[in-house]
């Protein structure tokens, strides 16, 4: 099983030379601190800027260099400011590379939950809606299952849809999965979770094609 | 040339009861504290306001909301503030949430005279509930409107008497593009400087958008989230 | 009888402190030499700037820096430089106050034509349709007649449209008419210019009511 | 991330017969010098251009006529230029002659993932033949559609290694909206910088929208209209 240090890092796989990024908050955060030597990646914050480097020592600290989940962060050599339109003008065009963002819920169509659970206080959908309605390439980074144990790869989410068939990947505790018109395609176990296991913790449609490989981290 | 106002109470006096205005800022980050503060004295009530965020309880718009002057906020993400949730559950606050990148579209579009925009966020979703959908090369986008607001407030790094302004890193944020989009545009600065004394390459916003300008005063910058690496 | 110069003095009365003013190619463009003492007036050039100046000294010449009408210029103190994209948004959303262009022909209902002959070769409308499409407030200046001495303002545009009632004022060589529902409202006629020549000259509605004063320029 | 490119010829080596390119630069102001040459070096035909302008009889996009590369402008304003001229009487260049205001914001809509835009130019002329037209506000606006480019050829006054670039003056005018319009965007920029020596708050063009970028040589810069005072 993985922890979310282990998500984090199968993540930061996906990554290539010259990817911009956009990291949600939560897990794909920490996507940041695997990023593989020898590439280089720029990290896009939705409030405005490409170039996002790491939180600044006590005293670098700006109040107005903030991502976009209110931290107080640094630029990098090359770092760019923009306004809001322009940022979710490059989202929408298809500049950002990969966008990784936590769920609640995934659908074996690639339909995710993320941002409103009826009967509590809604905060609102913030740049996610945008995100993954725009976005090219998406991963999930995600809890396979909730506190209950029931599977959050469903075949149909249940909590209010933030965007349609646009997930492409999921990396969850339990495994990788690509989402295929089949449903959730296993490519890779967690270390030490066996397809069945994995089997009786998924909703949504499954497919399990041969011997499926336990990644190695490290 | 008559755009620089004393202080931030002169530049809001006209703002009246039920009057839509826009505020710049993202988080805390960026928003025209002075002005905000202006409002709060004066009580202006029934406000309409069109802001990315809320504030907290007690700083930033969450002033306005501990005063009651807010009737509706039109934002991407609210409720880091206790007493916005008890206004809204108790029926008290009317809100409406609209994804980020829409409201930014929405304030530039207004600043630019495009009367709508189509954009692909939210299709499929309840936002997209009621609105006009229209298929361009194989996907499905939303018709939204430009906003139309009486006031927009705005918050710059530098401005001159023009009205031209620099903004700051990430404060920039949903700032230029409000700016653009106010029948009336209040920009408070921190440092106001006359004519001439800011390179023109370097203008974000140009004073043409620009009604009103003031230094500000006393700036806190409050910090919402402070992340710091030894 | 207003030559050219007279033309841009009478309409540089029609300036007002703070206004935003984009002055087309060749007459307008002279109205920039008689902004009354006292006011303070921002002229754009919708290639990118706020803020135009005279022309440059001859050691003062710089290759990027030129107007719309490709003339190398100068900017104030207050400038500022844009893409062409937000200079036509600031003239869609009326943020331009006044603008100043010349015209082939304008009716009486405020048509104006202005970028194109049948059988000549057509060069473009640059940012003309735009202009009169988007400004709240244009005045044409223009000569009356053509030099065969027929009417340019009339009751309806022969040659190809720029823009649909757009034009609010006609300042011609014969006099100052607003563009009324009536028609060519004649407020002031030219220096030595009597109302009897103007209704002749003139092939649009005309309205005239009372006795429509001479101008008195200096 | 390897942006940078050795010169022109290297920018636009996989530039084919038939491509779409947007170029910017208004008149003569802010053309991609560098670029053009070795596009006419390359001898690639039948493009279709989007560009304000097609430059003079020897220089700018002139030279690319005078090679016969052009098969379609798509400009503003055109014919300052004999040979235009002659090639589009002789039927051997097609135009497409679209308001000013209109190109820019088509380019900026495709940079802005925007499919289409409502604008006001042209409504009632000849320009709106075959347009769909809707009404906002009282207002008649036509839609347009975002352009679609294979590239988009740009030149900057400062760039760096990560493709952000800084504009000059009126030098700017297309150039940031062709750099976010292009699915390729070239710049040559006049001092090419290591990441990190461009301010962050002065980029006019972010570096996500550049994919090539060089330092070019040799910029004439000549002027249209030299008018001065004494």
């Amino acid at each position: 099983m993985l922890d979310k240090f282990g998500i984090a890092k199968r993540i930061a796989r996906e990554l290539q030379d010259g990817y911009y990024v956009n990291l949600g908050i939560g897990i794909p955060t920490l996507v940041a601190n695997y990023i593989p030597a020898g590439i280089e990646v720029v990290l896009q914050s939705e409030n405005g800027l490409l170039g996002m480097g790491p939180f600044p020592f006590a005293d670098e600290v700006d109040a107005d260099l903030i991502n976009a989940g209110k931290q107080t962060i640094t630029t990098v050599n090359g770092s760019a400011f923009f306004d809001s339109a322009m940022s979710f003008g490059m989202i929408r065009a298809g500049k950002v590379d990969l966008t990784v963002l936590g769920a609640m819920e995934v659908a074996d169509n690639g339909d995710i939950a993320n941002w409103k659970v009826p009967g509590k206080m809604v905060k609102g959908m913030g740049g996610a809606m945008d995100l993954v309605a725009a976005a090219k390439n998406i991963i999930v980074a995600m809890q396979h299952c909730d506190k209950a144990g029931n599977s959050k790869l469903l075949p149909k989410c249940t909590l209010p849809i933030t965007g349609l068939g646009c997930v492409k990947k999921v990396v969850s505790d339990l495994g990788v999965f690509n989402i295929t018109e089949q449903g959730f395609h296993l490519i890779e176990r967690a270390p030490g979770i066996s397809t069945e296991y994995i089997k009786e913790k998924t909703a949504g449609r499954l497919v399990i094609s041969g011997n499926v490989p336990e990644m190695i981290l490290d | 040339m008559k755009k620089i106002v004393k202080n931030a109470e002169e530049a809001v006096q006209d703002i009246q009861d039920g009057a839509t205005i826009m505020l710049g800022g993202f988080g805390l980050c960026g928003i025209p504290e002075n002005c905000i503060s202006a409002l709060v004295k004066k009580g202006v009530k029934n406000l309409t306001c069109i802001s990315n965020n809320a504030g907290v309880d007690d700083f930033g718009i969450g002033l306005m909301l501990q005063q009651k002057q807010v009737k509706k906020m039109i934002s991407s993400y609210v409720g880091e503030n206790a007493e916005f949730e008890r206004q809204l559950l108790s029926g008290e606050l009317e809100v409406d949430l609209i994804p980020q990148g829409t409201l930014a579209t929405r304030c530039m579009a207004a600043g630019y005279g495009m009367p709508a925009v189509f954009t692909l966020a939210g299709f499929g979703t309840e936002v997209a509930e009621g609105k006009e959908v229209r298929e361009f090369n194989g996907k499905k986008y939303l018709l939204e409107y430009a906003f139309d607001s009486d006031f927009a407030i705005v918050k710059a790094w530098k401005g001159d008497t023009h009205g031209n302004l620099i903004f700051k890193a990430t404060a920039r944020n949903f700032n230029p593009l409000m700016a653009m989009a106010g029948k009336i545009t209040i920009a408070e600065v921190e440092e106001l400087v006359p004519a001439g004394e800011l390179n023109p390459n370097e203008i974000h916003t140009p004073g043409i958008y620009v009604h009103r300008i003031f230094q500000g005063a006393n700036y806190e910058k409050r910090i919402e989230q402070l992340t710091t690496r030894k």
